[in-house]
């Protein structure tokens, strides 16, 4: 148990050294730039709209107190952080004076569900599906799923996503063409909203499985090709062991270890992926925040979804790394 | 006497726990030994698995560094990060057979280049009919031939034959000593007994100094001259050769003794472990003891 | 090396494909040198035609010849995952092969590293540089940033395959020859790494062909240069599907899905030929 | 007494087709053999002499692209007869465990990295042994405590064992269900001449107490010496020798056996001991008559062109050379 804290620790100060150098980076980039960051901001967040002079001189400051380039970088540096560690990221511009903290909050909630559906169900169906299709090479719907996801796989994720928008929301219109719940309604714990949120849903979390499918299951069939020959799966063979009980608990569990740790790997690219889904299902997450956060030109709105993202799939890569020892006796937790 | 190695009160210590712990695997304790280079001797290592006596052969090569003591190759300390020149200087003189002959050759590489760099790099000759004879003579001495070899794949050859090249090409410059890693462990059974009487004749015939290491108690008993038994990581007897494993003092040396198999009653199996050896052995482990020494000049392990 | 290519070409029917599909693409794109137009002026032509004998693949509602602004899509977009993909092999070549081969501190501070580029959203990161940088985000300086987001994952599995060759006997072997040790890192163990390398290469480039795709259809990239992201970009600029112009997205569709299983499918009968357990189950069993 | 395996003139090759070029190994080459009920009948042969095929055909565990090209093989349990490559495959599996069962090589590797012991006996023994789950446990314990184990070992997970514990843990696995037969697959190579001798010990007690017969295969011709009862040699895919163990290290009739049993260094005795020329055959392309004439220090033109037929020469001993006369007596040749 010790052992196993000291463990989580290590996992967590790694955690905090990729937050941190994640957000450092945003910071840096944003202050790297030949272009004054503030007077940029304003003068792009104020084109297109017209916003009360007011407004333009109390997001000066606000600005220049969080991005002011009138003192020392490393100073910039402290006085950045120190207001990011309270989740002060500053008023956005486009929504003046609302926090963009609550923007990101709001926006939050959507794409961690999004996120949470599609990997579970993704990971463990793949999985599934491609440690029998490793182990039963010759079943024929196995082999045709393998060839369907295998031509699937390579193409581009907003193709997909906008194919299936085409078919199951304009050709055949079954479903809602877009956002996160049907119009009008109000966000509350009603039967009606939940439904609507669900069925709202069915799309992004469709085209983002059948994406996402492929990837577990043909990793899961590769890894299952080379288990059937380690010793103790031919052992088990020879002794006669049922042939589901062999996938599962012989060949799948083994295999397990591995998918976990491309999980692990994989969260960023899948966050990627929500992005475009976002987009193009118009649905309320993170990733349209960020697409109208650029643009509009709202700086601190960018910064903040850029920052919380890294930290998000930081601390989904920590939770997955902490099931590690749990699914393999044989790590010494060091 | 003129000392080729010495060996000084060597200890081994291997982190064994991870970044926060400082668990500490003590893999060889305080060995000793010293070879004569005008005495040309097959000095042999014997040990189980966990014994220390592949990374005290380590040790020797310069692979590995000590974590007390020293070891001396003709008074200047092995050192595996030492310049290139001392580097050279020393494999001139030291030189290795590993274990396994199929992983000491690179698969996807032809054979020739480790005799050709051998030649070029140690010796220092570069013309290149010179090279050829060179190289065929040290393989004629191990019973091939340049054709045999040279332009062959490992996976062409016997592991016999394989393990055969080794060894010439550590001859190829002329070595005072030749350490050799378990080398007929690998080997099929009609050919182990080549490689040990190739052994004894770099001895005999070229005056090469050989330790070797083994698990193997009879065919130590047929070539070597002294040997040191170990125990994890501890010697716990050592000496001549062939006095000791016909009558070994030591508990751990008398068990290894009694575990090997006898085909002189075959198909009587004799099987029944030496349950008292191992519980005396079991008793003593993790002592330290002292070393006596006897008159025949061996030394064993004694515990108060 | 012309052996093992026929080899596949005739025995291994996914690589075949691939290779065909991969080839016809590169063809196509090189024709883009001889294209009588300039890829990047619009309304030259009369608007939305159909695919016919004179415009193979139509026009767009910017008055663009389709079939050649595709060539110049197809060039584009491979120039681009072949630049990422050269630039981040040398560094996940160099990393990896110092990581492994140095060990220690070294090592440790590199794997350090290594971690955290691993966990960073890509994504994020880039839309961020591309927010601040705007017009100077220009191709290469994409390219650039994508490749120096994009080695760290193979850099860890160069480092640990120089591990165990490091720790292999041959190498020992070969050192007790005499040979310094560059001689025995470029002549013993690049075969071993050159392969994945390679593989991981034609990996990278669908990896980096599709984050050039993601971003060019938000926008989010130099949108006046023609690319697979691109093309999608203005066919929806200009709501092509609504509008009945399918041949504006179709097209782009079909290069996209001919490019990536092309080098999906080598990549792929590659990494299959260069793990020897599958090279041995292909042979049927071993011993 | 009759016999548990009957083997006749079984011919099983690989026939393997890599990228265009058609290769055939013939591992098993026209053997005939039978094992004996309550009996260890040891398979000794070098690298390629096709020990590992031959038992892959006794486990019932042949496949693609290794296959039978004539001959048969038949199993007599006293309850049931089968021929394994006849049956349905259903038949064979159902006869796993209860009535043949496996040791395999090397300790490392066999048992499921990620399940504990006692979940690894459930899923091998408890079918065939066809009893409850709750009866099973104390039965477990039994037969673990018959071989002197822990119980405790149930509750561990294998890395947490020596590789000795390892080995020990599969043949408790392969004797708890009391098989008649059951083949042993180099059982003790990869472990020290302490636990080695343990671990044969233990084999050859539940071997005894069982009545049950044991296909020991190695290539160390001391083990073979001091566990088994008789001995087949098999030399580049065939049996060239066979015989009780006693006099096949007493007086050997093949020239490899003499070599084999000859070349073995004994403490006490420095005469020299040398080795056999050349190398083994490529199983791909034997050389023509008997396979063993290249290296064999008596062979005449005859051994290159005729291949002997392996004859019965009484004692229980058969062999395959046309010189066999003049292969002297061991004892004589030592001193």
């Amino acid at each position: 148990m010790i052992n196993y804290l000291l463990f989580a620790a290590k996992r967590f100060l790694q955690l905090i050294a990729v937050v941190f150098s994640g957000v450092s980076v945003a910071f840096f980039v944003s202050h790297l730039s030949p272009i004054d960051p503030v007077e940029a901001a304003i003068r792009r967040s104020t084109r297109n709209s017209n916003v009360n002079p007011e407004a333009v001189e109390k997001m000066r400051e606000t600005l220049t107190a969080l991005y002011g380039v009138d003192v020392p970088m490393w100073q910039q540096f402290t006085n950045f952080w120190s207001k990011v560690v309270v989740g002060d990221f500053g008023p956005s511009l486009l929504s003046f004076p609302t926090p963009t903290m609550d923007l990101v909050l709001r926006a939050l909630p959507w794409t961690v569900g999004l996120l949470l559906v599609t990997i579970l169900v993704t990971w463990c169906i793949g999985n599934f599906l491609g440690a029998f299709a490793g182990y039963f090479q010759d079943n024929k719907y196995l082999k045709t799923f393998g060839l369907v996801t295998m031509s699937i796989q390579p193409i581009p994720y907003y193709i997909v996503a906008f194919l299936t928008l085409m078919l199951l929301a304009f050709i055949w219109p079954i479903l809602p063409l877009g956002g996160g719940y049907a119009i009008g309604l109000v966000q509350e714990w009603s039967w009606v909203f939940v439904l609507s949120v669900m069925k709202h849903a069915i799309l992004p979390i469709l085209s983002l499985i059948m994406v996402g499918l492929g990837l577990w299951f043909l990793g899961m069939r590769a890894l299952v090709s080379n288990i059937i020959s380690e010793d103790y799966v031919v052992f088990a063979e020879l002794a006669g062991v049922s042939k589901p009980k062999i996938v599962i608990s012989y060949v799948m569990r083994n295999a397990l270890v591995p998918q976990l740790t491309a999980l692990a790997m994989a969260i960023g690219g899948i966050f990627s992926g929500t992005v475009i889904t976002e987009q193009v299902f118009s649905y309320p997450g993170l990733g349209s925040l960020l697409v109208r956060a650029v643009n509009s030109g709202d700086y601190t709105l960018v910064l903040a979804v850029s920052s919380v993202a890294v930290a998000a799939v930081a601390v989904a890569i920590f939770i997955v790394d902490l099931l590690h020892p749990l699914l393999d006796p044989r790590i010494k937790v060091e | 006497m003129n000392k080729l190695l010495e060996v000084k009160n060597v200890v081994k210590k291997f982190n064994t726990g991870g970044l926060f712990s400082n668990k500490k695997l003590t893999a060889v304790n305080d060995v000793s030994f010293t070879l004569d280079k005008n005495k040309p001797e097959i000095f042999t290592i014997i040990g189980e698995s966990g014994s220390g006596k592949t990374t005290l052969a380590r040790m020797i090569l310069g692979l590995e560094t000590t974590t007390h003591g020293e070891i001396l190759h003709e008074g200047k300390r092995v050192d595996g990060n030492a310049n290139r020149s001392t580097r050279m200087n020393f494999m001139r003189s030291v030189q290795p057979v590993f274990q396994n002959p199929f992983e000491a050759f690179n698969p996807l590489k032809k054979i020739d280049q480790y005799l050709v760099s051998t030649t070029k790099e140690l010796l220092q000759i570069e013309d290149d009919e010179e090279v050829k004879t060179i190289i065929d003579d040290n393989l004629q001495k191990v019973g091939l031939s340049h054709a045999e070899i040279m332009g062959r794949y490992p996976h062409e050859l016997s592991g016999g034959q394989l393990q055969r090249t080794a060894i010439a090409r550590a001859l190829i410059c002329n070595p005072s000593l030749l350490v050799a890693d378990e080398p007929v462990s690998m080997v099929d059974a009609s050919l182990k007994m080549s490689i040990v009487n190739l052994l004894q004749s770099l001895r005999d015939d070229f005056g090469v100094n050989v330790i070797y290491i083994t698990h193997d108690l009879a065919t130590a008993y047929y070539i070597s001259d002294r040997i040191i038994i170990m125990q994890k990581g501890l010697v716990v007897e050592m000496g001549p050769a062939r006095p000791i494993l016909d009558d070994p003092k030591h508990p751990y040396s008398q068990l290894l003794k009694a575990s090997v198999l006898s085909i002189a009653d075959a198909g009587n199996g004799q099987l029944a472990p030496a349950t008292d050896l191992i519980e005396i052995v079991n008793r003593n482990e993790g002592q330290i003891g002292k070393m006596r020494t006897y008159e025949d000049t061996r030394q064993v392990r004694e515990y108060s | 090396m012309f052996k093992v290519f026929s080899d596949l070409m005739r025995y291994n029917i996914e690589f075949a494909i691939g290779f065909f599909l991969f080839v016809s693409v590169l063809i196509f794109g090189t024709l883009s040198f001889f294209s009588p137009i300039d890829p990047t002026q619009i309304y030259m032509l009369v608007p939305d035609i159909k695919p016919n004998a004179q415009y193979w693949f139509g026009t767009n509602s910017r008055g663009q010849d389709l079939f050649w602004q595709m060539t110049f899509a197809v060039r584009n977009s491979l120039l681009f995952g072949f630049t990422v993909a050269m630039m981040s092999r040398v560094l996940s070549l160099v990393i990896g092969l110092v990581s492994g081969y140095a060990g220690g501190w070294a090592d440790r501070i590199l794997m350090f590293v290594n971690d955290i580029f691993v966990s960073i959203p890509v994504f994020p990161i880039l839309v961020l540089f591309f927010f601040v940088l705007r017009d100077d985000l220009t191709t290469l300086n994409l390219a650039i940033l994508v490749a120096l987001l994009g080695w760290a994952f193979d850099a860890r599995l160069i480092r640990s395959m120089m591990l165990s060759l490091k720790h292999r006997e041959f190498t020992q072997h070969a050192r007790f020859s005499g040979m310094p040790m560059y001689k025995i890192v470029l002549k013993e163990h690049l075969p071993y790494i050159m392969p994945i390398v390679f593989s991981t290469a034609l990996a990278n480039m669908i990896w980096s062909i599709g984050i050039e795709v993601t971003l060019a259809v938000l926008g989010f990239a130099n949108i006046s240069i023609p690319t697979f992201g691109t093309m999608l970009y203005w066919a929806n600029n200009h709501s092509a599907m609504i509008a009945g112009i399918w041949w504006w997205i179709l097209i782009p569709v079909v290069f996209i899905a001919m490019t990536f299983l092309g080098l999906y499918l080598l990549s792929v009968s590659l990494n299959e030929y260069i793990d020897p357990r599958q090279r041995l189950r292909r042979m049927g069993g071993g011993s | 007494m009759s016999d548990v395996l009957t083997v006749n003139k079984l011919k099983a090759y690989y026939i393997m087709n890599y990228f265009g070029t058609k290769r055939e190994v013939r591992a098993v080459d026209n053997v005939s053999l039978t094992i004996r009920k309550n009996e260890i009948y040891g398979i000794a042969g070098e690298s390629s002499s096709g020990k590992t095929s031959l038992i892959k055909v006794f486990a019932a565990a042949m496949r693609p692209p290794f296959e039978i090209v004539d001959g048969d093989i038949k199993f007599d349990f006293g309850d049931v007869k089968i021929d394994p490559y006849a049956e349905d495959k259903s038949k064979v599996d159902a006869l796993r465990w209860s009535h043949f069962s496996y040791i395999m090589q090397g300790s490392m590797s066999v048992l499921n990295p990620v399940r504990k012991i006692g979940k690894t006996f459930e899923d091998f023994a408890l079918k065939p042994m066809g009893v409850s789950k709750a009866a099973f446990k104390p039965l477990v314990i039994e037969h673990l405590e018959k071989l002197k184990l822990s119980p405790d070992i149930l509750n561990s997970y294998p890395h947490e064992l020596s590789g000795g514990m390892r080995q020990r843990v599969t043949i408790a696995l392969a004797t708890v269900c009391r098989p008649k037969f059951i083949i042993a697959d180099e059982p003790t190579t990869a472990l020290d001449v302490v636990v080695q001798k343990e671990v044969l010990s233990m084999i050859r007690g539940i071997q005894q107490e069982m009545g049950s017969s044991v296909v020991f295969v190695t290539h160390d011709m001391s083990v073979h010496a001091n566990i088994t009862d008789r001995i087949g040699i098999f030399y580049a895919g065939r049996l060239v020798e066979e015989g009780p163990t006693k006099l096949m290290f007493e007086q050997p009739k093949h020239p490899y056996t003499y070599h084999l049993v000859s070349s073995i260094p004994r403490i006490g005795d420095t005469q020299r001991r040398t080795s056999l020329e050349g190398k083994p055959p490529s199983l791909a392309t034997p050389p023509n008559g008997c396979r063993f004439h290249p290296r064999c220090p008596i062979a005449t033109d005859k051994c290159s062109q005729e291949n002997p037929e392996l004859i019965d020469i009484g004692q229980g001993r058969r062999v395959a050379c046309f010189h066999s006369d003049k292969v002297k007596p061991l004892a004589e040749a030592i001193q």
